[in-house]
């Protein structure tokens, strides 16, 4: 989220698309509805009728997987008929800035695409540079720390500003470049690509459009139906292109706003649980590109904006991990990262990987993919591939048993070692979680867990401590970078410290080890040590460090006051916990007042420059103050670098860090029951399709319906945290399909009839809920029906088990995410014969 | 007067002697005095937390007695929530505890793993093992796994230091401070495949 | 002296084993009546009373049938003693029974034949009562086969359980001040169904007139002593 | 005690079921343990009805539309009624209402006769056969004397349960059904204001009662029937007993006289007894 969740009481409009927040995020209603009990409106875009439209002003149908369509239509819309907020758009995004003639688009395709590959070349799409502007090193530049002693050396990179044109009226500028791009999603287009009826989407347009007026706000709530498309990425670029067309970006009730579907999924995603990134999103380095530690720092290190610091971040993260051993001269020991290949190492591909029997060992750490994984019965027939399999949760999930008859196969013909260590649940630990707002909340142990269970972290303790034995003892592959690893997380017993590993997040100073304030206190020198640097600052009192409740993260003032010199709070509830970075709430915040530091909504001042300071009801995210050599503080006066961790400084409509174009551009799903409409390109040129999909991939003819995938209020994620809990399973009790009146007469089928649900990679059974939540919709002169259903259910479970709805999901993931396409494919429906 | 009928079966049962004769005109309240019963979390040691579910973050108040946990709701001071919890938040109690449909009684959810549980390959059930002997036995998998297939320089002699033998999945469900340390000792074994639920 | 057998040993029994159990259902359904003799005697008690109720009740009911299918000739000669066409002592009877009772017995009766006129008509609207009492008991019992407690039949019979309850009451009240000879004209009643069953011949000659000459004319069920 | 009341908003309420768990989790309800002890509902009304360990649900209804439908929510659970009819049709005195209005079964005179649940109109109290007893929602009456919120109101994120002083609760419900009407939703409408004497549950039901599945004007119905025996009852024992004790008075000093039969001459004679 670039808000947080208070902050939606501040909305004039709230559309929920590609989410289901009244059930997936319950408690987020409490601030809608408090935008709503202030006069705001609701709307939800979603193909099912959800508990989230029950209450919504305005509810607009929408076949799964045609949003950029529903957007780009949106867009011109907004264009067209002038609703944007032109200071907005003229000062704080990229409108105005020329593109190179290197860039075109037609039918389908941006330049630079290269269709062996499958892929763009996105030098084609860069801007016309107007100046090089190198870093100023010298003593009183403003990087002179980059010849600090210890500071490892590099070229510092160079900045390429770009040509604009002020008025917008180049036609190489990207104001107008969007403006062409979008012409051809005409409202009777878009409707015949959405199946939205075109009245209902004219009001949503209006309504949600309205909110492009300085002082108004509009908020989007997004989450998996957005991001799980072979162009999710391009679909949350299009809601931030929205949000700044409207001015809705860095204000009070607007921001475009992921709701985190997992306690800590955004904790897990800063701590860097994924392949491409090192904690703090670092790249992770690649071998061809990365070679050396200078390497690393000169392609990574942006050369405007406040990426410019990454150097700083990454020696001292170096200087956490491996501690004492990592010195200037070992490159702070660079090299004991590893350095992957470059290709695809994401979900999909790591079960690709296992099938070709690639992989030996797996550990699970509260993961379920046997239930969650897209295509899911081909990822457990990959574990079978597995020689070792190392599950760390609570229960026996599907994964943890997926060797069992249970799972319908022959275990005698399953040759995995599988270890089952028993985890400690949330309330039996203590420790951390961001939630969506990026609040950094500490969690408190209340007891002790039950029989043997034990905590993660003192889980993976001891299976470092035992390593580092065998290491030691033995030696073997590459042992230093398992031997010398920073471990300096024990308590006297030798048991793991929670605490002593937030001391090392929050980041140290080498010499005297004391906790640093903030990330700002870091260094390129080997001086400071910091695990992660956007978390630094959530665990810096010294004096106190071994009482979490005195730590930001642990802060507790729950009063909502404003700022100095300011009359209204804006529920920024600073003093509780500490949101990333630097207890920030709402990110871009300087965007909320116009270029002469005057706030857009005075009723709703995130920042106002009163002529001599800025006024504050948040932490500002601009350059506001400056610390003089002598310690003082100096007020900078408003300038519109409202986007500083983009080098132009400002946001852009115009993205080619994308790999799919730089633009958002409407393609069918993987499986669609249309032909595209926007242009002869089907689906996502630079998605890429791994085998195991292009074998299942079904077409319209066979299989007529299209499928999709939601969540429930009373379950969660694969189920083990909630089919195992009597009062949830009681709440929602079996596994169900849900699917129209009208689809249900053509098929024969009615409520309570167990139906198979089939498409090519597989055959699931569920329960009949037969209801006009889900209804055909006309799009390019065909009816299509949808229907839809929760995959919580799985078979391991004593209270509740049931079809796998990713049984039937496609492993085809997006171009830039690899976030598999579950919210569409196809299938077919029919009743169970008895 | 405004009297509800209620408030009339009152008095008029007041007007006849105390009796039993009264109560063949009336409800029995006189024969059920308002006892204020005490709250059973009374005494109990309480303790904050976050919800395991969503990414809203809300608040949690957990009472404990005997050092078994007896309550558990929202916590009316977080700024999110105001003690607020869905169906979902207020479940997690369930996570530890379920009574017992039978006799009523607080009892450990039978679904929960307790025990350190191995599978040998090709059989059928679990059998119950050590904690020191499932440590010792995966550090002995995981250490011929990385030491079979590590590549320390790959083919254009680049340093790379890398095991593609080994995969780390999840972390949502677990704190920051556990995240950062999985991560760690996945990369320093080597582990280029990591990845967890933010993907799917 | 002269006795005339008016009841035998099993139609004193088959009372002994009604007054027993219609007593205690009265008592036991009484403290369901009145909650606050629920209050006072406590739940355990209460639940033994509903448990005696319950008991009762089928001794109630099963008593009676049994003895039909024990006895039957009785059953046929005592539903056919309810069943007689009112001559003019009847009526006259009746006409002079309430006033009778209440001042003093000053009023002389005319005679009656084996029941007296009202008797039958009490005992007509009694059977009926148990008939339904028995019946509604039987839905209260076990609900569940009669479409559960919220069902309207469940209510009714509540409501209809109460009433026969109140009715049968009171028509006990009644039954116990003549039968057990309260009510100094019918002093001795008592002995007729506690004792051997025999009436004397006076006490037979001024409740019965008619019947009583019949048997004392018959003298089968004569005994002197 | 000043008179206390739930108010639930029909309009705010997303359904989300954390008044159906809290309610568990406060009372220590348990559900069941194994798979197939539970039943597919065809509906997100799980479980189907309320239950002796299950006290308040969600009730779902649709009504289909256009684009998307009405779907219409409502709380099922007791509405603690002034006119309770369950706490009249108690024999053991086990009902009692408490001074802020909430009506509560004494689980220890509770002696599962199930007379509560024959007389509800809304079909609340649920009898175990187990224990033999019945259970309904008590408002929470050890955290409102403590208070606090009951547990459903307490734990409703979006305010559609609150509760208060019932006179400021009608206050809150008059008020948002002229706010729900302005916006357009003509058949809002109050429950409880005057139903059975006034209701401990208020309801603001936007789309009208009958949507929302709520019975319009209930009635005890034969409960009171029934109830009204007990004074009948009383009057007709009471009055019985003073004839009979007036016919006992008067002949008190009866002497009947000794009544002989004479077969051959067909007389009876009458010797007067001193």
């Amino acid at each position: 989220m670039t808000n947080h969740w208070v902050d939606l009481k501040n909305s004039d409009v709230v559309m929920v698309n590609g989410s289901n927040a009244a059930e997936n995020h319950p408690v987020s209603m409490k601030w809608v509805q408090e935008a709503k009990n202030a006069g705001g409106k609701l709307i939800v875009v979603d193909p099912r009728f959800s508990r989230t439209a029950a209450i919504a002003d305005l509810y607009a149908p929408i076949r799964t997987g045609t949003d950029i369509a529903f957007y780009g239509g949106f867009f011109n819309y907004i264009m067209e008929n002038g609703l944007y907020h032109e200071e907005y758009v003229k000062n704080y995004t990229n409108a105005s800035y020329i593109v190179k003639d290197s860039f075109s688009f037609e039918d389908g395709l941006f330049s630079g695409y290269d269709d062996s590959k499958r892929k763009y070349d996105a030098t084609a799409w860069a801007y016309e540079v107007d100046e090089e502007v190198p870093w100023d090193t010298s003593e009183t530049g403003a990087y002179s720390w980059v010849n600090k002693p210890g500071t490892p050396a590099f070229a510092p990179p160079v900045y390429k500003k770009a040509k604009t044109d002020p008025t917008l009226q180049d036609p190489r500028c990207v104001w107008q470049l969007m403006k062409k791009h979008f012409s051809r999603y005409t409202p009777e287009l878009v409707s015949s690509i959405t199946g939205m009826p075109q009245d209902v989407m004219l009001q949503v347009w209006d309504l949600y459009g309205s909110t492009g007026q300085p002082g108004k706000a509009g908020t989007i709530m997004y989450a998996m139906g957005q991001t799980q498309h072979t162009y999710g990425s391009q679909n949350v670029r299009s809601m931030a292109i929205l949000q700044l067309l409207l001015g809705n970006m860095g204000i009070c009730g607007g921001g475009v706003n992921a709701l985190r579907g997992e306690s800590n999924v955004q904790g897990s995603t800063d701590m860097a649980m994924l392949f491409h990134i090192i904690p703090g999103y670092n790249p992770t380095p690649k071998a061809a590109d990365h070679p050396t530690l200078a390497a690393y720092l000169e392609k990574t290190t942006v050369p405007n904006g406040y990426w410019t610091n990454r150097p700083k971040f990454i020696v001292s993260y170096l200087k956490e991990i491996y501690g004492d051993y990592a010195t200037l001269e070992n490159d702070y020991a660079y090299d004991m990262l590893p350095k992957f290949d470059g290709t695809n190492h994401s979900h999909i591909a790591m079960f690709e990987h296992m099938e070709a029997g690639k992989m030996e060992g797996l550990f699970l750490w509260g993961q379920n993919p046997a239930v969650g994984g897209p295509n899911c019965s081909q990822e457990r027939r990959a574990m079978e591939k597995l020689k070792w399999m190392v599950s760390i949760d609570l229960w026996e999930t599907e994964t943890a048993i997926f060797w069992h008859e249970k799972a319908n196969v022959d275990p005698t013909t399953i040759d995995t070692e599988v270890f089952m260590l028993p985890a400690a649940c949330h309330y039996e630990k203590s420790g951390e979680v961001a939630n969506s707002g990026r609040w950094i909340q500490w969690r408190y142990k209340a007891v002790e867990p039950p029989g043997e269970a034990k905590d993660d972290l003192e889980i993976a303790s001891e299976i470092y401590l035992k390593l580092k034995e065998l290491y030691e003892a033995e030696g073997g592959a590459n042992p230093e970078q398992i031997t010398k690893l920073n471990w300096d997380y024990l308590d006297a017993d030798g048991h793991a410290d929670v605490r002593k590993v937030a001391r090392a997040i929050n980041g140290y100073t080498v010499a005297d080890k004391m906790l640093v304030a903030n990330f700002t206190k870091l260094g390129a020198d080997g001086t400071t040590a910091c695990g992660n640097w956007i978390y630094s600052g959530y665990y810096n009192v010294e004096d106190s460090w071994e009482d979490p409740s005195t730590q930001p993260t642990g802060a507790r003032d729950n009063t909502d006051n404003p700022g100095d010199g300011l009359e209204k709070p804006i529920g920024s509830y600073l003093g509780w916990s500490f949101a990333w970075p630097v207890n920030r709430r709402i990110i871009y915040n300087r965007a909320s007042a116009d270029p002469s530091g005057k706030p857009y909504n005075e009723d709703k001042v995130i920042v106002a420059w009163d002529g001599e300071k800025w006024l504050r009801n948040d932490v500002p995210d601009f350059g506001w103050n400056k610390v003089l050599p002598d310690g003082t503080n100096q007020a900078i006066p408003p300038n519109t670098t409202a986007f500083m961790m983009n080098a132009e400084g400002v946001s852009r409509f115009f993205a080619s860090g994308n790999a799919d174009g730089p633009f958002p551009e409407h393609y069918e799903p993987f499986e669609s029951p249309v032909e595209n409409q926007m242009s002869s390109t089907q689906f996502n040129p630079a998605a890429v399709v791994v085998e195991s999909a292009a074998k299942t991939r079904g077409t319209y003819e066979d299989f007529p319906i299209v499928m999709t995938t939601f969540r429930l209020t009373e379950h969660w994620q694969t189920g083990g945290l909630t089919r195992n809990l009597p009062w949830l399973v009681e709440a929602m009790p079996k596994m169900f399909v849900e699917l129209s009146k009208e689809l249900a007469e053509e098929k024969g089928i009615v409520s309570g009839d167990n139906v198979v649900i089939q498409n090519n990679r597989g055959a699931i059974t569920a329960f009949a809920m037969v209801t006009n939540r889900i209804k055909s919709l006309d799009v390019a002169g065909k009816k299509i029906h949808q229907i839809a259903a929760p995959w919580h259910w799985g078979y391991g479970s004593t209270c509740s088990v049931g079809g796998m709805a990713n049984d039937l999901t496609v492993n085809v993931g997006d171009a830039n995410t690899w976030i598999p396409e579950y919210k569409s494919f196809l299938v077919d429906i029919r009743k169970q014969e008895v | 007067m405004n009297l509800s009928r209620r408030g009339f079966f009152k008095l008029t049962g007041a007007s006849f002697a105390a009796g039993a004769l009264a109560e063949l005109f009336g409800p029995s309240n006189a024969f059920a005095a308002d006892e204020v019963p005490e709250m059973r979390i009374a005494g109990a040691t309480e303790s904050t937390s976050i919800c395991c579910y969503c990414g809203v973050g809300c608040g949690m108040v957990l009472s404990v007695k005997d050092g078994e946990l007896i309550n558990l709701e929202g916590d009316p001071d977080h700024p999110i929530n105001r003690g607020a919890l869905c169906s979902k938040g207020n479940a997690q109690f369930n996570i530890r505890n379920v009574y017992d449909p039978e006799t009523g009684e607080l009892m450990l959810n039978p679904a929960r793993v307790t025990k350190v549980k191995y599978r040998a390959p090709k059989a059928t059930e679990w059998e119950e093992v050590e904690w020191d002997w499932a440590i010792t036995e995966i550090a002995k998998r995981v250490k011929a796994t990385r030491d079979a297939n590590y590549t320390a320089v790959d083919e254009n002699g680049v340093t790379v230091n890398r095991c593609e033998a080994i995969g780390n999945l999840g972390g949502a469900a677990l704190d920051g401070e556990e995240g950062y340390v999985v991560q760690k000792l996945a990369r320093a074994l080597g582990v280029t495949w990591i990845e967890h639920q933010a993907r799917i | 002296m002269r006795y005339i057998q008016r009841h035998s040993a099993f139609a004193r029994g088959l009372h002994w084993i009604h007054t027993i159990a219609c007593l205690s259902l009265f008592a036991t359904g009484l403290i369901l009546f009145i909650p606050s003799v629920a209050a006072a005697v406590g739940t355990a008690t209460v639940q033994g009373a509903r448990m005696v109720h319950r008991v009762m009740a089928v001794i109630f009911i099963v008593a009676p049938i049994a003895s039909m299918i024990i006895s039957p000739k009785g059953f046929v000669h005592l539903w056919k003693s309810l069943f007689f066409k009112w001559d003019a002592d009847d009526k006259e009877f009746m006409k002079k029974f309430f006033p009778y009772l209440l001042f003093g017995a000053k009023q002389h009766m005319p005679p009656q034949k084996i029941n007296k006129s009202g008797q039958g008509a009490v005992d007509g609207v009694l059977i009926f009562a148990s008939v339904f009492i028995a019946l509604t008991g039987v839905v209260l019992w076990w609900p569940e086969f009669f479409g559960g407690p919220t069902s309207g039949l469940f209510q009714w019979s509540l409501a209809l359980h109460s009433g026969l309850m109140i009715l049968i009451g009171i028509i006990m009240l009644a039954h116990i001040y003549l039968g057990a000879g309260i009510f100094q004209p019918y002093k001795g009643s008592g002995k007729l169904m506690f004792g051997n069953g025999r009436v004397t011949e006076s006490d037979a000659l001024y409740h019965w007139g008619h019947w009583a000459k019949d048997e004392l004319k018959k003298g089968d069920n004569v005994i002197v002593e | 005690m000043a008179e206390t009341a739930i108010m639930y908003d029909s309009s705010k309420c997303t359904a989300c079921k954390g008044c159906q768990v809290a309610c568990k989790q406060w009372n220590q309800l348990p559900s069941p343990l194994s798979s197939e002890l539970f039943e597919y509902t065809e509906s997100f009304q799980s479980p189907r009805d309320l239950s002796s360990n299950t006290w308040l649900i969600i009730n779902f209804s649709e009504e289909d539309k256009e684009i998307g439908i009405d779907w219409n929510f409502m709380r099922n659970s007791c509405f603690h009624c002034t006119d309770a009819a369950c706490e009249m049709a108690c024999p053991v005195g086990a009902i009692s209402h408490k001074d802020n209005g909430a009506v509560v079964i004494d689980q220890d005179k509770c002696i599962g006769c199930r007379y509560c649940v024959a007389s509800c109109p809304f079909d609340v109290p649920r009898w175990d056969e187990a224990k033999n007893k019945t259970f309904k929602c008590w408002q929470c009456f050890d955290r409102t004397s403590a208070g606090r919120e009951p547990a459903c109101v307490s734990t409703c994120p979006t305010d559609a349960l609150q509760f208060g002083d019932r006179a400021e609760m009608l206050g809150l419900a008059r008020e948002r059904v002229s706010e729900l009407k302005a916006a357009g939703f003509n058949k809002a409408e109050i429950y409880g204001e005057n139903e059975l004497g006034g209701l401990h549950t208020i309801v603001v039901a936007h789309r009208g009662l009958e949507a929302h599945g709520l019975i319009r004007d209930p009635k005890i119905g034969l409960t009171e029937f029934w109830q009204f025996l007990k004074p009948l009852g009383a009057i007709g024992a009471g009055a019985t007993v003073l004839g009979l004790g007036f016919s006992y008075f008067m002949a008190r000093d009866y002497k009947r006289g000794e009544y002989s039969y004479d077969e051959a001459t067909d007389t009876v004679s009458v010797k007067e007894v001193e």
